[in-house]
């Protein structure tokens, strides 16, 4: 049993985490819920030794324990899955897991524990394969792979099925069950997906604001109540069902106004050295209609997302904007066709974090030759308050805002070159609650404005709330077309995973 | 004709010499990330080090060993100050590189060092097989150390868990890091082989091949050893290869006059940094540079 | 002993004395600048501890002020872009004297026409075109001769012991370097005419390592003879040539008495030579500015070509043959392009 | 409270520094001790060599031209990502193109002077040009590129000058001719004001002072700056902001190349040299000139006074030397003020971390 006891952490003046109480239990799934910011990642990295608390204890069993590296955690039996940052490119798979082991390297053994682990738990994969070479759920599985066969009684997954199918979702949850079940280990599984964590986990505990305010058996709870405690007021089940990952009862699909289509993409195809990421791929929006673009991560969307943001030219193919074609080869050419994008990372390709508020909010406006900072600043103040960007001043780097605010940022920005297409790419991966509504609301009002929104995102719930039309890509290619209608979750399943509708 | 090869082979092997031992050295540090410009310094430092201190104690072998325990200081240094207090390498590099000569170029002038030189090894039998007797079997001890350093740097780097955790902190530091490895530790301790190496690579060219030490006496070969892990593409074989083409075509140049035939000197020179970028030019596609090379790795909040 | 100078016609300086044979003297000399000492200050283009030629200039002006109870500034590897803030800043020191140790510094004898250096002699090696100006003087020897003496030296111990191959290896690859190589083959050549000279240019004076390959390389070639023509990698470079018991030559100063390495042959053209000639004449007061002085091989005690073990007879022959250059009975010019293309 | 912190950090990090440029001198100083030097002798030689009077000031602005002017152009690639370590070669280029205008051109005085800036510029510009091509095409790394185009730039100066029918400098009867160019003509060098031995001013100054004031000003306030600081920043959002990456990127080296080859022709056609080319003539004002923005932070206006600190290094070394301390001395000092200066910000906050609460946003 691991008990985290008054655990307490600042970041200069903001508290990370505030007296937190926690209890895992072997042979229990527990969830652990919040909404962005509220200190979950900061708890689990104190729980594995890369950030040293200020306050509080660690007890394992009834031993307090100090852990002051990964090394210390994996000592305790204590195991992590990251959603970001683990796996080395270029090394092999065994290789990958074996590291942070000691001792000799030894290549048969390991590959020989790799295969073993993975016959165990139904995670096929080549242990010598590059893990470069595998698809994201390929690495999710050597991710599992490599904790699980350093045997930890506690393993600690940070969102990890934010990259899988439904399919290997299951797969997943199946794992752990065995996983806590038969082996009598202990999980802490933190999610956003509240319908994910009333059905996979024994025990929650909810933070808000870097507290514990909310702990019990799921049994014993409802996904009402856990959403209620998130944040911090009551929701209702029906507008932001989707953003609490249930499925939506039924929302009326906005009109479409189609008078004209705003966004033609036609036979666009991609390829890397021999891999064919994006292959004659079409598709209509119009002008103030959602078209939703389903499908599973690894498929071409965000190949497709860097193609619409100008990153990456694409071998063959047309975009049109307003029925005019635009040549991608010109820098910027898509924005001033009156295309905006909200892209998937926006780390990435969204915002400059080391840049002012002020200046990511004028990334891409012709600024003159000489840039009056005075100007920036009065017509960063303006946005901010029309989009309730909340950031402690528009000087302040956009490095020091909450992911949530950094995405209304991208959005204002995007949304104030009025343009007559809107991308929008995962536009709430990682996003809280609230900040999921929020988005929600504007994609409506932007499309209810005449403005056509492509909308590609991996959550199901997502674009059955907000599309009218589900397009759904597979291996590059557009496999199918759905009216909202006609779309049910089963009909999507199938397509995605390939067969005709 | 065989004799002529022989000799160019011969000299070849020593030109070759100390540009091996440094580039296992740097060959290391740069897999783990750093590209590490100070290796003219390292060199510089240890040839200038083994002659004061085989002076001092008269024996060249002390030399030596001094020489690469100055190349391990310098690594230290640099270690510490790129990788612990997050000055930029390139800049630490310079200011080493600086720092080495000018401190060198003082010591000497102000003070009188006598020369030392190892012994000379020639191996019965062996030395007398056609062309690769003399080249091979006749050289300075020290010589015979690359064969245990050359394929000790390959295991510490392809089989060693040392070298396993090295490769992740110059591929991805950032992962390394959330695995629990010390991404700067093994920077800092790549850096520490990559002096020793380089040292020994230093001193061997005062007190294994010349027996004294002039000004500036390296003069750039730390560079060449920089274009040779390039040239090599940041693999080990390669990068010895490119040593040795580099030392044969300076044992060329020198022996050519003697044969006969004369070519353009600026162009012999600037050979090595031409292959170098040729090399980058031509096998750029298959991009086997470290991805995290030359940067620096701090944990820091999304 | 002549004194070949060519006197210039420059009007006599404030202060100054002509002197008997052209130019003038600077007032109060060697004290020039009359502040009760005398300081000589000494620029070198290269490493002055070379155990050669730039060390050479340095050490005779040091024996000869250590003699005197002088002061010498001394300093080395001054980059040649540099010589002249290097000659002001040594000027602002209150020298007395400055010397410029190679003729690649005449960058810097625009100051000698500066306030900051009025009151100072000048001294300038020239072995090429250096313009004469009323503050300096000038020193210069003609480097043909003394290189084809060298090789004539070179050739009667060659002939001695019957060899053929010899050897010449030096730094970059620039015009003074191919003339000395030229000149010192056609002096073998007037000895042993069937004789061949491997030229190496290792492209660094300093840098040891190629120098002894370089030697390596020609000793395989069977070449019986070296002549290091080097800077900081000479004694490098030597030792090798001594493992391998050949005949070596020094460059440009006599040492004959050195063990490790010897050498065979003293080629004494070095720039420390005619200085200190010159800071004798300092000393007593009868240096004078604006003139040329020539070292001629053959007349003036240096440049000089010496064989250190040499027979009487081939020291006897040498001897001549310098005799000969300075009587202008054999035209060095002629016979270097005669024998050394 | 922000306000407060950084005046603490500020005290801090002056107090570090101060303590640095202490250590350093002390290590200096122990190092002449120990050689039979005169420790107080050295720093009054340094001090009487570069600014204590006019003619000290003289050659101390003489070189923080140069060095200045590559500095500013260091700010512009290390600002953009590119980051250029090449200069030294750049400057050598830079002095190529500007002695071959200069020797070969038969135009009238200012004007012979400006082609020879501007060639020089335009040379060494396309020279660091050439590593963003090879970045833009193949791939090749820039800081690697542009290192080992140093060396490829010091053999082209040295053939340049070692060959008759290019650059080497003529032949007096048949005296030998030395590996260095003519001097180029008095029209192609840069005007002075007043007469050494008093201060004397070099126009290559005031060039640099303005490029200084211009690139500082460009990379503040103009949309140009804008991008480059978006650039350098994150590359991947710039593209996606219109930015064309490779473009902007490919310029920002090719104008740290330039200012490094218009200092190399005003270490050509000022009194800082010899107004020659000769192969050892950037007598590494390249490697300092990238310390310079370096220490400076790549700001261009803070260089100014880093550059003159420099100058100051340089001529008091120069002077030092010929109190008969070996010259070599003054860079063992000049890398240790170096790190005294570049080291304290970083240990500071390095130290701030581990003891105050961790990762305050900075
Ligand atoms: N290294 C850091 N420096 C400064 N502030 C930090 C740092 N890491 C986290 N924070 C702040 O601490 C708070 C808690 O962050 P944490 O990452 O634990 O949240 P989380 O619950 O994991 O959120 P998410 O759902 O976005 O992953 C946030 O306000 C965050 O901005
Ligand atoms: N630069 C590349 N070189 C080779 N293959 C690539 C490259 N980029 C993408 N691919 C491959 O193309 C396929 C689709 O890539 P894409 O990035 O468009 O998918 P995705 O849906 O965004 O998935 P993810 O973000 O998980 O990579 C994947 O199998 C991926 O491995
Ligand atoms: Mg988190
Ligand atoms: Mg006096």
């Amino acid at each position: 049993m691991l008990r985290l006891a008054g655990i307490s952490k600042r970041y200069g003046p903001v508290v990370a985490c505030d007296a937190v109480d926690l209890a895992v239990h072997q042979g229990e799934i527990h969830g652990l819920l919040g909404e962005n910011g509220a200190g979950k990642s900061t708890l689990m990295k104190i729980l594995l030794g890369l950030v040293q608390r200020d306050a509080g204890t660690i007890l394992r069993g009834d031993e307090p324990v100090e852990i002051g590296s990964p090394q210390d955690a994996v000592a305790l039996g204590i195991g992590m899955v990251h959603q970001h940052f683990s796996l080395i490119d270029p090394l092999t798979v065994w290789e990958n897991v074996v590291l942070g082991d000691k001792g000799r390297v030894d290549r048969s053994l390991a590959c020989a524990q790799v295969e073993e682990v993975a016959e165990r738990y139904g995670l096929p994969v080549d242990p010598t394969a590059r893990v470069d070479r595998l698809s994201a759920g390929e690495r999710q599985r050597v991710e599992l792979i490599k904790c699980l066969r350093r045997d930890p009684s506690v393993l600690i997954l940070d969102e990890p099925t934010s990259v899988l199918t439904q399919a290997e979702s299951a797969e997943l949850f199946t794992v752990l069950r065995r996983v806590v079940r038969t082996e009598n280990r202990a999980v802490i599984l933190i999610s956003h997906k509240l319908a994910e964590v009333t059905a996979a986990t024994d025990r929650v505990t909810v933070l808000r604001r870097g507290r514990v305010v909310y702990e019990s058996r799921t049994a014993d709870t409802t996904a009402q109540e856990l959403a209620k405690q998130m944040v911090g007021r009551d929701v209702s089940l029906k507008a932001e069902a989707a953003a609490l990952g249930l499925l939506p009862v039924a929302v009326s699909p906005a009109e479409v106004t189609s008078d004209g289509v705003a966004l033609r993409l036609r036979d666009l195809t991609v390829r890397y050295g021999g891999v064919t990421v994006l292959d004659r791929l079409s598709l209509d929006v119009g002008a103030g209609e959602i078209v939703g673009l389903y499908g599973v991560e690894g498929n071409g969307q965000a190949t497709l997302g860097d193609l619409l943001s100008g990153l990456v030219v694409p071998d063959a193919g047309t975009v049109e904007v307003g029925g005019a074609p635009v040549d991608l080869t010109g820098a910027g050419a898509l924005h001033k066709a009156g295309l905006g994008v909200v892209p998937e990372d926006r780390h990435r390709s969204g915002v400059v974090l080391d840049m002012s508020v002020a200046e990511n909010l004028a990334l891409k406006e012709d600024l003159g030759f000489f840039v009056s900072r005075r100007r920036m600043r009065a017509a960063a103040q303006r946005r901010a308050e029309e989009f309730n960007i909340v950031a402690p001043s528009m000087d302040a780097p956009v490095r020091s805002l909450s992911g949530g605010n950094q995405q209304r940022v991208v959005l204002a920005r995007e949304l104030s070159a009025n343009p007559s297409v809107l991308v929008a790419a995962q536009p709430t991966h990682g996003l809280d609650v609230g900040a999921i509504e929020d988005m929600y609301v504007r994609l409506r009002k932007v499309a209810g404005s005449g403005v056509a929104v492509l909308l590609i995102s991996t959550e199901l719930e997502e674009v059955m709330a907000l599309a009218s039309r589900i397009a759904v890509i597979s291996s590059g290619r557009i496999v199918g077309v759905l009216a909202v209608g006609e779309a049910t979750a089963e009909k999507l399943g199938m397509l995605v995973g390939g067969v005709a509708a | 004709m065989i004799s002529d090869v022989e000799t160019i082979l011969s000299s070849g092997v020593r030109l070759t010499a100390p540009l091996a031992f440094a580039a296992c050295g740097e060959y290391l540090a740069e897999r783990a990330g750093t590209l590490n410009i100070s290796v003219e310094a390292m060199m510089l430092g240890a040839a200038f080090g083994s002659i004061a201190t085989a002076s001092a104690t008269g024996s060249a072998t002390t030399g030596l060993l001094a020489g690469v325990l100055i190349g391990v200081v310098i690594g230290w240094i640099h270690g510490n100050l790129s990788h612990r207090a997050e000055i930029n390498t390139f800049v630490v590099g310079l200011v080493l590189n600086a720092l080495a000569l000018g401190l060198t170029s003082y010591l000497i002038t102000t003070s009188t060092f006598e020369g030392h030189q190892v012994w000379q090894v020639s191996i019965p039998v062996l030395r007398d097989i056609p062309l690769i007797g003399q080249p091979f079997f006749v050289e300075r001890w020290p010589v015979y150390l690359l064969l245990v350093l050359i394929p000790l740097t390959w295991w510490l780097v392809e089989r060693s868990r040392w070298g396993l955790e090295l490769r992740a902190v110059g591929e991805n530091p950032q992962a390394a890091d959330v695995t629990g490895i010390r991404v700067n530790k093994r920077r800092r301790q790549a850096l520490l082989w990559c002096g020793a190496l380089a040292g020994l690579g230093g001193a061997y060219l005062a007190v294994g091949e010349v027996g004294s030490f002039n000004q500036n006496m390296t003069a750039g070969r730390g560079y060449i050893v920089i274009a040779a892990v390039i040239f090599g593409a940041w693999r080990l074989g390669r990068t010895l290869l490119g040593c040795l083409v580099f030392g044969l075509a300076d044992a060329m140049r020198l022996a050519l006059p003697a044969l006969g035939i004369t070519l353009n000197s600026q162009l012999l020179v600037a050979a090595p940094y031409l292959l170098a970028l040729l090399a980058m030019l031509v096998f750029s596609t298959q991009h086997r540079e470290p991805r995290a090379l030359g940067q620096p790795f701090e944990r820091r909040s999304t | 002993q002549s004194n070949d100078a060519t006197a210039p016609s420059t009007p006599a300086t404030t202060g100054a004395s002509a002197a008997a044979d052209g130019g003038t003297i600077p007032a109060g000399e060697p004290d020039v600048n009359g502040d009760g000492k005398v300081v000589i200050g000494v620029l070198s283009p290269g490493d002055i501890n070379d155990k050669g030629y730039y060390q050479s200039f340095v050490d005779s002006a040091e024996a000869f002020a250590t003699s005197k109870g002088w002061t010498v500034i001394k300093r080395g590897s001054v980059p040649v872009a540099d010589a002249l803030n290097a000659a002001r800043a040594l000027c602002q020191q209150k020298v007395d004297l400055v010397a410029l140790g190679a003729s690649e510094l005449k960058d810097a004898i625009p100051a000698s026409e500066e306030p900051v250096c009025e009151k100072t002699a000048w001294y300038v090696p020239s072995s090429d075109n250096v313009p004469q100006t009323p503050k300096i003087v000038l020193s210069s020897d003609e480097p043909r001769q003394s290189m084809l003496a060298a090789g004539y030296a070179a050739g009667l111990l060659m002939q001695e012991r019957g060899d053929t191959k010899a050897g010449f290896v030096t730094g970059p690859e620039a015009d003074f370097s191919v003339l000395a190589a030229k000149a010192f083959k056609a002096g073998i050549k007037s000895v042993v005419p069937n004789a061949e000279l491997i030229t190496t240019y290792t492209g660094d004076f300093n840098d040891s390592a190629k120098a002894k390959e370089a030697v390596q390389a020609q000793i395989s070639q069977g070449v019986k003879l070296v002549y290091p023509y080097l800077g900081g990698a000479t004694d490098a470079a030597t030792e090798l040539a001594n493992t391998g018991k050949l005949i070596t030559l020094t460059p440009g100063t006599d040492r004959c008495a050195s063990t490790k390495p010897t050498f065979d042959i003293s080629v004494l053209f070095s720039p420390g030579d005619y200085f200190n000639a010159a800071l004798q004449q300092f000393a007593e007061g009868k240096l004078a500015m604006g003139v040329k002085r020539v070292w001629q091989l053959g007349v003036d005690p240096y440049p000089t070509v010496k064989i250190c073990k040499g027979t009487a007879e081939q020291t006897q022959k040498l001897e001549t043959f310098m005799n000969d250059i300075g009587s202008k009975k054999i035209d060095v010019t002629a016979e270097v392009d005669r024998l050394g293309s | 409270m922000i306000a407060r912190l950084t005046t603490v950090v500020g005290w801090r990090v002056a107090a570090a520094t101060a303590a640095g440029v202490v250590v350093a001198l002390a290590l200096s100083a122990l190092l002449i001790a120990a050689t039979g030097g005169s420790p107080s002798g050295a720093l009054e030689a340094l001090y009487r060599g570069s600014v204590a009077d006019q003619t000290a000031w003289t050659s101390t602005l003489l070189f923080t031209a140069p060095l200045l002017l590559v500095a500013v152009g260091a700010c512009v690639s290390a600002r953009s990502g590119y980051f250029n370590i090449g200069q030294e070669g750049q400057v050598l280029i830079g002095a190529l193109a500007g002695a071959w205008v200069a020797l070969r051109l038969a135009v009238a005085g200012p004007i012979l002077l400006i082609l020879t800036l501007a060639f020089a510029a335009l040379a060494a510009g396309a020279w660091a040009g050439l590593s963003a091509l090879m970045h833009r095409l193949r791939g090749v790394n820039v800081v690697v590129s542009t290192l080992l185009m140093t060396f490829l730039a010091q053999q082209l100066v040295a053939f340049a000058v070692n060959q008759s029918w290019f650059l080497q400098e003529s032949r007096v009867g048949d005296a030998v001719a030395s590996p260095q160019s003519n001097q180029v003509p008095v029209g192609a060098r840069l005007t002075s004001f007043g007469e050494y031995p008093n201060l004397q001013l070099n126009l290559g100054l005031f060039i640099a002072i303005a490029a200084a004031v211009l690139i500082a000003v460009a990379m503040a306030r103009t949309r140009w700056g804008f991008r480059l600081t978006m650039l350098g920043l994150n590359p991947v959002t710039a593209k996606h902001a219109g930015v064309r990456v490779a473009a902007l990127g490919g310029l920002a080296l090719a104008i740290s190349g330039a200012f490094a080859g218009l200092a190399g022709a005003v270490l050509l056609t000022s009194p800082v040299g010899t107004n020659r080319l000769q192969p050892g003539m950037s007598i590494n004002i390249g490697w300092d000139g990238l310390l310079v923005a370096l220490v400076a932070r790549n700001r261009p206006l803070l260089a100014m006074p880093v550059a003159l600190f420099f100058g100051v290094l340089r001529s008091g070394g120069g002077f030092l030397a010929a109190t008969g301390v070996p010259s070599f001395l003054v860079d063992v000092v000049k890398s240790l003020l170096v790190l005294a200066f570049v080291a304290p910000p970083v240990v500071v906050s390095l130290w701030r971390r581990r003891s105050v609460p961790e990762g305050v946003p900075a």
